[in-house]
């Protein structure tokens, strides 16, 4: 087990994002979180990874308590993020955005230009080195997040809606490339997604939420014959495929 | 059903719009036609220019080329004021209320544009009407609501501007089943009640499927399909998404 | 004083460093109509207000309107306003001379309240801003130009949504608050003597009063001009009067650092 | 390194600093080679603000002030105590660092924009009244004088060479810390905070290191200010100094690393011509700086980008 929530909840003023969500992911694993709009997904990732601090509830990360933690010390501890909206840091090189992560969430010193070769090496980034972030086009620019979160030498790393607005041919690349970056680096991977089948596709488990509390977890077709995911997510008489 | 359009007036007519958004292209040619009084439905996968269109005909976002006629008048390249005043009223998925005034007030500045001054008290009448639950808060701070109450008044506030045309984004984004369909109740009311035609944007196609009279499919910022809402199923639409 | 700087930033989110200067010249003007032209007190201040309503005007409209376009504005205003500030004093300098000046009070005598004597000068004055405030809620609250200023600033996208034209109303609070600000300047103007660097000063005081206070509190800003009146009475007592600045800032770092968000809430900076 | 591999812009600094070097061998006039010296030492003010205000996006104003502290410690210590000029002024970097973290780094990260600026302008406007209060120590208004210089029987020519050496060496630290970490830092915050955060940098930490950086290499400077010129009054503090900082930074464009060097070159000297309009001076500082931000607001680095362009286009059209 990599990341335990323990009935995690967060309430804006009024409104109630998530409501006592238990969650575990096991080491090596791709877990794949699921829901409709607004049923708190993004929240989970931002409460995890530091953004914002649940209202109760604990999270816990490789058996260290990180509930409280600042967003850059849980970057630290080895737990690195993208986002839905794809950010770089434009005015950089693709090389000097790894080197960011490198630099401040591995902490390696000498070995910082070793890491950032490899990992634009093993992502098939290397001739993007010396190219402007802002020159990228959206598929390379969501390759070039995640190359920067792998290169802080993450273990857990989690996707926000990575295959939003890619093209068929594109989802199944990048599926690839998560697949590739979960078997051969070992990383665990955490990863909301709208585009059901290829969710279903890539991960061992899957969870969905709803309405800010946990409906249902397990293997993906389990989840998909789910009497209550059908009903409040998948709809009626929807198949999965 | 086809009789039905060659009479009609065309209220809003898009001809290949382009958008941007620094170097990214949004909108590639985008075209389709509102007629008076209908309902019309726009889908399409996330982050391929639904709302960019939406906001490129209310004037909050530019339109590079391309031509946008509202009742037979260019307004491709009129400012978001004089659109409001126009009335087209665009009803953000973002929402964008007044965080810190009260519910009332923030239907007042609905009514800013000069042809909606002097109709603040019919206007405030309907809404309530539609929304009883609104006018039970309405002195009530708009950040204190929760997401159905702020989805509520969003769409209020758009409905007091006067307009003859509503652009709604995404009305059921974030919320419960209940509410949803109030929300959705509403616009059928306004859809049954008034001449006011409507384009809605939804990710959700169920709801909006029962509703739109005709359909748009929105992919890579361009229009690929055009079809009558009866004749189209939930599972073509989303099978067209991918 | 605080007040125009409270419609500025709530506003357009730019602090004004000309501020001082503004409210220096509206001071200005007024003694200049008052007492080398001869008009009356009141025909005075409206003139000089109404020069600086369309200096504002102007001045947005000529120059801060297209700096907030460009996208560096944030920046870019602060220094320009900045500079504009400097220009204008040394020109006020030039003008009018570095001799001190100032606006006579408003009504002779004293009111004695047991052992205590207040003028009845002062006693106008919180009255007069009593009044002001009073009628600058029901603007804000009331009018459709204060509904939209404050539809502005809470929500810039939500503000052209409705069909407010943003720019316009820019331009337009600026000017108000430009003769707000001055407006301030005449008030100040005859409680203390006015030369054309007392600017800085009186816009000093104004930032320490509405950081203190929490940001857009009027409740907040009185506690804190209380509590910066209370520091100056002692601190001249003991200590003399040149140590009232310095002991200002650290009572001000320290609360600052305790409560960000001010004396009376508001929201952090 | 290959021939091809030099640009204009190379051959360019590298003349200007042959000429600088070389200046008071040639010429020598000493009366220049002072306004040389007030080049090196706003040079440094402004690049040193720069660094704050341009790359670290913090809105200080208060630079004048950490300028000012410096010099004075610096220069009370040498005057009262009798130490080595050296070791003064190396402490007068620290108090100047040690006072500005503590009262305008810490509360500026509870603040932002325009509300760090005030706080840093009123900061450096305190520091003139303290300095009349304390008259026994600080000399009050009429300032300190007859301050120990660096060594005893120094020359025009040897301060000239000293600050150029000075110059160089902050300029290098300056160029160091912006390709350091702390530079990428600042980068990635300002192009997405909250990426750059969950990337493990530390936002707090990167501010108040760029604090105690700009304020102790500013303080340095200050003290060997102060040791050259022999006295050091409230009269620094002033706004003319700090117009004249601002006028720099905007004159060469804001953020940019040489800029603050450029426009150095070109305040101090001109305003030398400046004295000519008297009283009117100041108001003649604050229109310029408008006119600056208005017509030409990426200021001389924006030129020097419009010739390269030039020149690139050039070659490539002779290429082909």
């Amino acid at each position: 087990m990599i990341l335990e929530t323990k009935k995690v909840s967060k309430a804006f003023g009024r409104i109630e994002a998530l409501i006592d969500v238990n969650m575990t992911v096991r080491k090596g694993e791709i877990f794949g979180i699921a829901g409709p709009n607004g049923a708190g997904k993004s929240t989970l990732f931002n409460v995890i990874s530091g953004t914002f601090s649940p209202s109760s509830g604990q999270i816990v990360f490789e058996g260290k308590d990180i509930t409280k933690l600042n967003a850059h010390r849980i970057c630290h501890l080895g737990l690195a993020r993208t986002f839905q909206i794809p950010q770089t840091f434009p005015t950089l090189s693709v090389y000097d955005n790894l080197r960011v992560g490198a630099t401040f969430g591995g902490k390696i010193g000498r070995e910082l230009e070793k890491r950032i070769q490899e990992t634009l090496g093993f992502l098939n980034l290397t001739s993007f080195r010396d190219a402007l972030a802002s020159n990228l086009d959206l598929y390379t620019t969501k390759l070039v997040m995640m190359a920067a979160c792998l290169a802080t030498g993450c273990r857990l790393l989690m996707l926000d809606e990575p295959l939003a607005g890619l093209s068929m041919t594109e989802i199944n690349a990048f599926l690839e490339v998560v697949r590739k970056i979960n078997g051969g680096h070992g990383t665990t991977v955490l990863i909301i997604e709208h585009i059901l089948d290829s969710l279903i596709d890539v991960s061992d488990r899957m969870l969905i939420l709803h309405n800010g509390a946990v409906i249902c977890v397990g293997e993906p077709n389990e989840v998909c014959q789910d009497p209550k995911v059908i009903e409040v997510y998948l709809g009626e008489g929807e198949d999965s495929q | 059903m086809n009789d039905k359009y060659a009479t009609a007036t065309t209220a809003l007519d898009i001809q290949k719009v382009d958008s941007f958004y620094g170097e990214l292209q949004v909108l590639r040619k985008a075209s389709l036609k509102l007629h008076e009084g209908e309902v019309v439905a726009l889908f399409g996968p996330n982050g391929h220019g639904k709302s960019t269109l939406l906001k490129v005909i209310s004037g909050i976002h530019p339109a590079v080329s391309g031509s946008i006629k509202y009742m037979g008048a260019e307004i491709a390249k009129t400012s978001s004021q004089k659109i409001v005043e126009l009335g087209i009223a665009y009803i953000p998925e973002a929402r964008n209320l007044f965080p810190d005034m009260t519910v009332l007030e923030n239907l007042r500045l609905g009514a800013y544009n000069r042809r909606a001054r002097g109709m603040v008290g019919e206007n405030l009448e309907y809404v309530f009407a539609l929304f009883p639950h609104l006018e039970e808060r309405k002195d009530q701070i708009a950040i204190t609501l929760s997401g159905g109450e702020s989805r509520m008044l969003a769409v209020s506030r758009g409905l007091m501007s006067g307009a003859s045309l509503l652009l709604i984004d995404e009305p059921s984004i974030g919320l419960s089943p209940i509410t949803k369909k109030t929300v959705f109740g509403a616009i059928e009311k306004i859809k049954n009640e008034t001449d006011i035609t409507v384009l809605i944007v939804e990710q959700e196609v169920d709801n909006a499927l029962k509703l739109a009279e005709r359909v748009y499919l929105l992919k890579r910022g361009q229009v690929f399909l055009e079809k009558v809402a009866d004749e189209i199923s939930k599972a073509e639409i989303e099978k067209a998404y991918f | 004083m605080a007040l125009g700087l409270t419609i500025i930033y709530g506003v357009i989110h730019v602090f004004n460093f000309g501020h001082g200067i503004v409210a220096v010249l509206g001071g200005y003007f007024t003694w200049l109509f008052l007492t080398k032209i001869g008009l009356g007190l009141i025909p005075s201040v409206i003139i000089a207000l109404v020069i600086m309503f369309f200096f504002g005007l102007v001045l947005f409209k000529s120059t801060i309107n297209p700096l907030l376009r460009t996208p560096n504005w944030e920046f870019s205003t602060i220094i320009f306003l900045l500079g504009m500030g400097i220009l204008l004093e040394n020109l006020t300098l030039q003008a009018f001379g570095p001799r001190v000046k100032n606006i006579p009070t408003f009504f002779e005598g004293s009111l004695k309240l047991g052992f205590v004597r207040i003028n009845w000068h002062e006693i106008s004055l919180i009255v007069i801003v009593l009044i002001f405030i009073v009628l600058l809620n029901i603007l804000l609250k009331r009018t459709w130009f204060g509904q939209a200023m404050r539809a502005v600033a809470q929500d810039m996208d939500g503000a052209k949504i409705v069909g407010i034209d943003i720019e316009k109303v820019f331009g337009q609070a600026f000017a108000f608050a430009t003769a707000v600000t001055g407006f301030s300047g005449i008030l100040l103007g005859t409680k203390y003597y006015m030369t054309p660097h007392i600017g800085w000063t009186w816009m000093f005081m104004g930032f320490l009063i509405v950081v203190l206070g929490g940001l857009g509190s009027a409740t907040g800003a009185v506690y804190a001009a209380f509590i910066m009146g209370i520091t100056e009475a002692f601190v001249t007592l003991y200590l003399g009067s040149m140590w009232v600045w310095p002991i200002w800032f650290v009572i001000f770092v320290i609360i600052l650092l305790l409560r960000p968000q001010g004396l009376a809430g508001g929201r952090t900076l | 390194m290959k021939l091809t591999d030099f640009n204009w812009k190379k051959i360019a600094i590298i003349l200007g600093l042959l000429f600088i070097a070389l200046y008071p061998v040639m010429h020598g006039d000493t009366y220049i080679m002072h306004i040389f010296i007030l080049f090196f030492v706003w040079a440094l003010v402004a690049s040193n603000w720069n660094l704050l205000m341009g790359y670290a996006g913090i809105f200080s104003l208060g630079n004048i002030g950490y300028f000012a502290i410096g010099g004075y410690i610096s220069g009370i210590l040498a005057k009262s105590f009798g130490w080595s000029p050296w070791i003064c002024i190396f402490l007068g970097g620290i108090g100047s660092m040690v006072s500005v973290t503590l009262f305008v780094g810490l509360p500026a990260l509870r603040l932002s924009g325009i509300y760090i600026a005030l706080l840093s302008l009123i900061f450096a406007d305190t520091l003139p009244t303290i300095l009349t209060q304390t008259r026994s120590v600080t000399g009050g208004a009429m300032g300190l004088h007859d301050i120990p210089p660096l060594f005893e029987g120094i020359t025009r020519i040897h301060s000239y060479y000293i600050n150029f050496v000075l110059f160089l060496v902050i300029l290098t630290i300056i160029y160091k810390i912006i390709h350091s970490s702390t530079g990428l830092a600042f980068v990635a915050l300002r192009d997405s905070k909250d990426f750059a955060k969950t990337l493990g940098v530390n936002e707090y930490k990167e501010k108040i290191k760029v604090f105690a950086y700009v304020s102790f290499l500013t303080g340095i400077t200050g003290g060997f200010y102060v040791h050259y010129l022999g006295d050091i009054s409230p009269t620094t503090l002033a706004i003319e100094p700090f117009l004249l900082a601002i006028a720099m930074m905007e004159m060469g464009g804001i953020g940019r690393f040489p800029g603050a060097v450029l426009g150095a070159v070109i305040i101090v000297f001109g305003n030398e011509f400046l004295r000519l309009a008297g009283t009117l001076r100041l108001a003649l500082l604050g229109a310029l700086i408008c006119a600056i931000i208005l017509f030409f607001p990426g200021g001389l680095m924006q030129f020097i980008d419009w010739i390269d362009s030039r020149i690139g286009r050039l070659k490539t059209s002779k290429a082909t």
